[in-house]
């Protein structure tokens, strides 16, 4: 009695454990039904190696690397920006900052990423971009530098608050062993504190650079919607997130061909996501392994 | 209250049943004297197996604190002192055993006014005295009274000086008695030597209260 | 000796490194903040919270779109709590340490990071189509539930990671079976982490414009939702739409209208860290 | 399901009840939007609902009889036409405004007055990637400067519309251009760039007037400066384009969907410039009329 | 009575064999002490006794345990009941973080008792038991954790009292408490045995030789010695053992 | 010489009056032991000695500390300086989440020597003075964190040894380990105090007497009695102290 | 190694040492005797002190060893059986300052073949070879060792059993010197108890040792 009640309690959980795995059997199938069609029209060596991305114009290209260098190049900029910053700080939070600072100024920071992402996008291009063309030679008013800025800014209180809680949970004792061999704050922060931390603190930029993969409106507002193949921040990019927003709620017809290339991107995305995540994955056990 | 508190009180009380032991044996001499009985003295060698098996059973006890309760200070001095009190107080028993022993054997043929001579009885009297002061600074733990106490061993100390003229003069007289005027001559000794073992449990008593050493102090 | 005062140099320069950064992200926000409010502040008034959409700004209100949140967060936070908890609960307690488990837990990491849009595409076949909701506040909450079900699944892990085990322990030792040990201890010693996790959550999900988009909420709805089935809108899609209309005073009412959604995030933002402090303060172990 | 319940039949003064769901083009919808606003004072009871799905997401769910009215910034597309006929379902197309398009450029371009449409093409056709980059390439004694392309993105009804009144192909024109979904933003980036050259909505022209440089065609008949006039009058050709809506025949049999139509195409004179968009003339909204009412009656 | 009989037990944590043989028969009312090295397994062995281990991954046992004469690995036991008999106490103080009431309440609530009355008889006599009582009757709704560390252990302590075990297993318990609070902890140890039998792991040699009547030296998984505490620490019969309770070792 | 020698010294937590009124010498190469009750002020009178106690919010200290003759609370003192002279070890080891020799050599490049032969040749020295090189010498490169713990506290007082300190204070540095490591780690103190001066916290009094050679004993603040370990546990002039060390309290 | 141990040691050491100490006195008893040198008795009565200092000495290092290093097991053992052997050797040191005494007041008057009645010498002789087998037993820890030499102490007993006799005849012969005599006879007594105490050195041993307690066994 007692017993089947329990079994029956265990079995609802796991069923609700089961659903997030429905959810990517879902996913999986609707990308794959989808890009399926695709890929029996579309050579998959043109996918993955033709340098031009053009399913919607008349002459019609079919190659993700525009789409990915400039997922690429966004994310890359976002993360040399925040996590540097996003880092100082996490430690000057942790480290230097009076309990009542950090108290206060942390939950500010996370409502930086609380705001709707279209309102960045109007910040990267209303405010940003005319401020870099000022001493940036060549820039666009679409580009992949300024959105990849704001993107960064955005991330800033994901990776700092979240290293921070990461920083917080070192215990006490080692710093104290630090300060007890007559180390510096500085020291202590650096030589102790973050590489003690270092799980945490990766997570932190792994969430962030998934963030800013994942990121739709910034982009596809402040980096314009134009696939091109390059590496140059100066120059309009679009990456594979804006191209799926922009072909999903533009006039494209279902079922045609112009609309399977969102699926094609999308899985593009998910496979990208997959090995990231796969990456941390691996990142965390290996370190689980040497220091727990 | 720590839970050595209840070892402690039954090891003090147990060196306080021993001393009542052995002073019960010094009394039942000096009745086997006074009214020269035998069945006294023969009584006192049948219990001396007692002194015995209390003091090795307040040794053990001692040991069982000392290896299981870790005392420390005041606490660790009842124990030594305990553990020496109670092989001073197991000489005494073997004094009045010494004693009993020489009544069972020769009291009856023995001239009435020799233990006189001797003072025997006078002795037992001042010992058992001195022992039951003694019982009664260990119950109270008053060092003064156990160094009063203390002091009384004089006595017996003159009564043995004594017996040296007492022991040659009946030796000159009765020439075929003398292994027996002997052995009554060395009971004082042994008579002198149990206040010198009481003079000790109350050397002990300061030094379990007190932590002073007062042994040999005098003797320096 | 000058390494001495090397180091305390760096130390008092990085002091003010870490102040200007943080600054620098509290400057941005207020950027933002101020920015929006010079745009949107005057428009804000009750009209404005009660009206009906409008082809004129200035009569054009946000009743539908608010309330349409307000739908959406209830329901969704009824479907993906239990479930996302649940979950939760099933991997972190309940799972052992195979394979199956650390698949479902890489599948879950991998779920966050799929882009919103494609869950909206799910939403439309499986709720929409599928499940044949329509384009009603259901499916709306349903696709946003399996969108925010990760985050919420990560947060009860972690929430429920916390918890030492020596308080199982105790339950357990008392006689207490695996599901009253979970009931009575974990979950409660959990409850502040695993809220905070929601609440973020939940405040992702009220964000969120373009899953709702594909799975078909309106822009114009003149009426207030009275069931799960009604059709819908919610305030980041009438800011979309505002935003992208040509007219300034249309500008001025998505303005006015972030700066609602904002204020929704923020209080449950405020929420969420007043939990976590008071959770923080109250349980140390 | 369509819940139209009927419980009055006859007569226009009958207070209606039921629900209409319409969606698809957010060109179109401001339009329908005015038009649902005020079709509520006449009928409070009908619940008119309008979505943003585009043109295309719009007709894949009318083409499932998921909706009643399709808002469409182009016409039916032959696969989308052959849904609604495989799921049985018949429509009526109705023309109920024009949407023009505007070619700008900086207000600190000295040098552009006009643009043929060969001129257009020239610089919009695939082959002018990377080859057409400078001003004097289009017309010599312009400046040998690079500009810069901003325009609707490739999934819009209006970018596919440009492409095809200009290059002659729909979806036809080069990848090296800056796209974005939001007009509004691509008046931002022309505004702030030199050598910017856009096109988006006549609507958002008029909203940023002052920002922008408005371009005129000439389509061999002269330079036409687009207005509300030169559209409606036809002369400003061919950057300029007609929007639809699209209604089912089962929903055009509801009374409550019959009367909105109607109410659609009697007020869209007054209500269609209201919203930035251009009415067609009284005649042809007559002729829509007309069209609707024969298609809503039993054939 | 054995309540406690141990024959030839054997456990593995995966390949790693932990328990050797061991075969004990514990005395009822009285307080048993296990002693040894860090990793002999007197926790293991400990934990054996009332299941605790068998969450635990790769955990396997050969051997039969009996409490009460019943072998407590047998398909038909039910876990709860004899866990609710075989109580436990554990290094760290560990009070759910509840009321103090609540902590002592919830045993008798997890077994179905829901009599107000009943159970606030209850938790009062177990906090008096635990010696508790005089210091929290007057804030009995304060959170379990506002106490002190050594309050907190006889809070577990009283917390398993309330489901009235008869064994009571410990697992150095007061190794975290100061001196004061541990000197309570082991007073209050001593007042139980009169009415439990009480199992205590403890790496203090003498508070095993203050507290228990019995002690089991435990090296390597086994067995070494077992018998009198006062026999263990004056004489031992093994080497192994008088070389570990006088600290020469290794 | 004096090495440490306090007066007068109170401290204060906000308005928590913690030390008060201590006066203290202690002396050059011998073993320090400082015990009491919890919460009576030794860690943090410990801790006042090499500044420790600086982050601590609310921390107020009146009176003098000399460390060598100095006041350390002086302005212009360089804490980094005072701390690398005075060396600490902790209750629970805490060694770095390196490998043990990073461990070791984190004093040595904090403090500007980078000279990697000089590096190598400390990291040894301090090693084998803390009893720990054979044990660890040929896996420097390992995880400090998978020693055992005793050998992890071992490695925390090589790593303290590592910047030549001339004094060391360890708080409670025996407390989580197992009798065999602590057997170890109290051998080692006895051989340090040869060339360092030891002040060590302990809750445990046995250990107290085994290895120090002076005891200070603090009640509620206050130092109520400091002199030799052995007349301290065998003759105590204080009534408060002999209740303590015999268990007699409260 | 546990820091008990060289305490232990240096324990050992110590009562080793107090052994040769007693050992010595009684060696100089002996050669005073033999040699007739009044000087060398003279030495003995102011070595005592050295014998008690030493016994304090000890009894203060078992109280340290007690309080400091909580010893269990053989090593309490070995703390406690020291405790009562510095007693035994301490009153065997007293012995020595007697028989000392008495030279120093007595031997010049003496007629020398008093004391080779009394075998004065002969029992020196034993009882020091008994210590240094004992010194020897102890220090190899060999309890067999010990308990052999401790039979020996049989061959006192009779010497003094003997002492009876001849104290008796002596009176009778010179009455004069009876007081003389009858300390000569005392010092027998206190040479046989010598013997005893040594015999109860073995027993410690074996208690140390062993875990066994011999003491009283043979008298029950
Ligand atoms: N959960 C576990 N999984 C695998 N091995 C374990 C586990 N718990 C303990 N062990 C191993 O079992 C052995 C015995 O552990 P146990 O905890 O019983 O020792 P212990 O005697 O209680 O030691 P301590 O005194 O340190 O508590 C050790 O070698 C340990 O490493
Ligand atoms: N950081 C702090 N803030 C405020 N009060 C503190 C702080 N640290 C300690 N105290 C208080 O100071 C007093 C002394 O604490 P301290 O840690 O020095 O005691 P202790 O003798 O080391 O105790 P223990 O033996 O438990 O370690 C206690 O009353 C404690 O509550
Ligand atoms: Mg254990
Ligand atoms: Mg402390
Ligand atoms: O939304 P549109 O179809 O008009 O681009």
């Amino acid at each position: 009695m007692k017993r089947s009640a329990e079994k029956g309690i265990e079995f609802g959980l796991a069923f609700s454990g089961l659903i997030t795995i429905l959810t990517t059997i879902g996913i999986i199938w609707v990308l794959i039904s989808e890009s399926w069609g695709f890929f029996r029209e579309v050579p998959l060596s043109d996918f993955l190696f033709d340098t031009e991305w053009t399913p919607l114009f008349s002459q019609k290209h079919y190659g993700i690397l525009p789409l990915l260098s400039g997922t690429f190049l966004t994310t890359i900029i976002a993360i040399i920006t925040a996590v540097p910053i996003g880092i100082i700080i996490a430690v000057y939070l942790s480290e230097y900052a009076h309990k009542r600072f950090r108290r206060n100024v942390k939950p500010l920071l996370e409502i930086l990423a609380a705001v709707p992402t279209v309102v960045y996008g109007f910040f990267a291009l209303t405010v940003v971009t005319p401020f870099l063309q000022t001493f940036v030679p060549g820039l666009g008013s679409f580009n992949a530098l300024s959105a990849g800025l704001v993107m960064g800014i955005m991330i800033i209180p994901v990776i700092s608050s979240l290293s921070e809680d990461a920083l917080y949970a070192v215990p006490k004792s080692l710093r104290e062993a630090s300060y007890g061999m007559g180390a510096t704050k500085f020291q202590t922060s650096f030589k102790v504190v973050v590489p003690a931390a270092s799980s945490g603190i990766l997570v932190s930029i792994i969430l962030g650079v998934a963030r800013a993969i994942g990121e739709t409106m910034v982009v596809a507002i402040a980096a314009g919607q134009q696939p091109t193949l390059t590496l140059d921040p100066r120059q309009a990019v679009e990456t594979i997130t804006a191209y799926i927003v922009q072909v999903s709620l533009g006039d494209v017809q279902h079922g045609s061909m112009e609309y399977k290339t969102i699926f094609a991107a999308g899985i593009t995305l998910f496979i990208f996501t997959f090995l990231l995540n796969n990456i941390s994955f691996w990142i965390k056990k290996k370190y689980q392994e040497k220091y727990e | 209250m720590p839970a050595i508190e209840p070892e402690l009180q039954a090891l003090k009380d147990n060196v306080l049943d021993m001393l009542a032991l052995v002073r019960n044996q010094m009394i039942k001499c000096k009745e086997a004297i006074h009214k020269n009985d035998v069945s006294l003295a023969e009584e006192v060698i049948r219990e001396e197996k007692n002194v015995n098996t209390q003091e090795i059973a307040i040794d053990r006890d001692c040991e069982n604190i000392l290896a299981l309760y870790t005392p420390v200070a005041t606490d660790l001095r009842l124990v030594l002192a305990t553990l020496k009190m109670t092989n001073d107080l197991e000489r005494i028993g073997d004094c009045a055993k010494s004693i009993a022993k020489f009544l069972e054997e020769d009291m009856k043929g023995l001239p009435k006014h020799w233990l006189k001579d001797f003072a025997l009885e006078d002795m037992l009297e001042t010992l058992v005295s001195m022992l039951k002061d003694m019982g009664e600074a260990l119950r109270k733990e008053d060092t003064k009274m156990a160094l009063k106490t203390a002091k009384r061993d004089e006595q017996l100390n003159d009564y043995n000086r004594k017996a040296y003229k007492t022991t040659a003069e009946l030796i000159k007289q009765h020439p075929d008695s003398s292994k027996t005027l002997l052995t009554l001559f060395s009971l004082t000794r042994d008579l002198e030597r149990a206040g010198d073992l009481t003079k000790n449990i109350a050397e002990e008593l300061v030094f379990h209260i007190e932590a002073r050493v007062v042994k040999h102090k005098k003797s320096k | 000796m000058s390494n001495v005062k090397r180091n305390r140099n760096i130390d008092t320069a990085f002091k003010y490194v870490g102040i200007f950064f943080t600054l620098f992200g509290i400057a941005v926000l207020f950027v933002f903040i101020i920015n929006i409010l010079i745009d949107g502040l005057t428009r804000i008034n009750w009209e404005f919270l009660t009206n009906l959409p409008s082809r004129r700004a200035s009569k054009a209100g946000i009743l539908t779109a608010w309330t349409g949140t307000a739908w959406i967060l209830a329901l969704t936070a009824l479907i993906a709590i239990p479930i996302g908890v649940a979950a939760g609960i099933y991997l972190q307690e309940y799972g052992r340490k195979n394979r199956i488990a650390r698949i479902i837990e890489l599948n879950i990491a991998n779920l966050a990071g799929v882009p919103s849009i494609i869950y909206g595409l799910l939403g439309l076949e499986i709720f929409v189509r599928l499940m044949n909701l329509g384009g009603s506040l259901l499916a709306g909450a349903l696709t946003l539930s399996l969108l925010i079900l990760p985050v919420i699944i990560v947060a009860t892990r972690e929430a429920l990671k916390a918890v030492p085990n020596s308080l199982r322990e105790a339950s357990y030792g008392m006689g207490a079976t695996k599901w009253q040990t979970v009931w009575h201890q974990v979950l409660p010693a959990a409850s502040g982490g695993i809220l905070t996790g929601i609440i973020l959550a939940l405040s992702r999900a009220v964000g969120e414009t373009a899953p709702l988009i594909v799975i078909g909420a309106l822009a114009y709805v003149p009426f207030v939702a009275d069931s799960p089935l009604d059709e819908f809108t919610v305030l980041p899609i009438q800011i979309f739409n505002w935003v992208s209309r040509p007219q300034e005073e249309f500008l001025v009412n998505g303005a006015a209208a972030i700066i609602i959604l904002l204020l929704i995030t923020f209080v449950m933002n405020g929420i969420a860290v007043y939990l976590r402090n008071k959770w923080q303060k109250k349980i140390s172990w | 399901g369509q819940k139209g319940e009927q419980e009055s039949t006859s007569g226009n003064e009958a207070k209606l009840t039921g629900e209409i769901k319409i969606d698809g083009s957010s060109t179109v919808y401001p339009i329908t939007e005015a038009v649902a606003e005020e079709f509520r004072t006449d009928q409070p009871d009908v619940k008119v609902t309008v979505g943003v799905s585009g043109t295309g997401g719009g007709f894949k769910k009318f083409g499932r009889g998921e909706t009643d009215i399709n808002d469409a910034s182009r016409p039916i597309k032959e696969q989308e036409a052959a849904a609604c006929k495989e799921n049985n379902i018949n429509y009526v197309e109705l023309k109920v405004a024009y949407d023009g398009l505007v070619v700008v450029v900086n207000k600190e371009n000295t040098w552009v007055d006009h643009f043929t449409v060969e001129e257009l093409k020239k610089i919009w056709e695939p082959g002018a990637q990377e080859k057409i980059t400078t001003w004097n390439q289009i017309r010599p004694n312009w400046p040998k400067e690079k500009f810069n392309l901003y325009g609707p993105g490739v999934a819009s009804g209006t970018y596919d519309y440009f492409t095809e009144a200009v290059v002659g192909k729909s979806g036809s024109s080069r990848g090296d251009y800056t796209a974005s979904e939001d007009d509004n933003v691509l008046v931002q980036g022309t505004s702030g760039d030199k050598n910017g050259l856009a096109f988006f909505g006549l609507a958002y022209y008029e909203e940023n007037k002052d920002k922008l440089k408005l371009v005129g065609i000439d389509n061999g008949k002269g330079v036409v400066m687009p207005s509300v006039e030169t559209v409606k009058n036809g002369t400003y050709s061919p950057l300029s384009r007609p929007v639809f809506i699209y209604v089912t025949d089962v929903a055009a049999k509801r009374p409550e969907v019959s009367s909105f139509v109607n109410f659609y195409l009697s007020n869209a004179p007054t209500l269609v410039p209201d919203v930035g968009y251009i009415p067609l003339n009284d005649d042809e909204y007559a002729a829509e009329t007309a069209k609707f009412t024969s298609f809503g009656k039993p054939q | 009575m054995k309540p406690i009989e141990a024959k030839n037990v054997n456990v593995y944590y995966g390949d790693n064999h932990v328990l050797k043989d061991v075969d004990i028969t514990i005395k009822e009312n009285s307080v048993t002490a296990f002693i040894g090295p860090s990793g002999c397994g007197k926790s293991t062995f400990l934990r054996t006794l009332n299941r605790m281990n068998d969450y635990i991954d790769g955990f396997r046992k050969k051997g039969k345990v009996y409490i009460d004469g019943k072998e407590i690995y047998e398909k038909k036991v039910r876990v709860e009941e004899l866990r609710r008999k075989v109580g436990m106490v554990f290094q760290k103080p560990n009070p759910f973080p509840k009321s103090i009431f609540e902590n002592v309440a919830y045993g008798l609530k997890i077994h179905g008792i829901d009599n107000k009355y009943e159970i606030n008889e209850a938790v009062e006599k177990s906090l008096k038991q635990a010696a508790l009582w005089s210091e929290v009757k007057d804030k009995l709704d304060k959170p379990a954790l506002s106490l002190s560390g050594g309050q907190q252990q006889r809070l577990c302590i009283a917390r398993t009292l309330a489901v009235k075990p008869s064994i009571i297993l410990m697992d150095e318990p007061a190794s975290a408490l100061d001196p004061i609070s541990t000197a309570k902890i082991e007073e209050l140890i001593t007042e139980l045995k009169e009415k439990y039998t009480i199992v205590i792991v403890t790496h203090n040699m003498q508070q095993a030789s203050r507290i228990s009547d019995r002690t089991a030296f435990f090296y390597l998984g086994e067995l070494v010695e077992y018998g009198k505490t006062s026999e263990m620490f004056t004489n031992p019969k093994e080497k192994q053992t008088e070389n570990y309770i006088t600290g020469r070792f290794g």
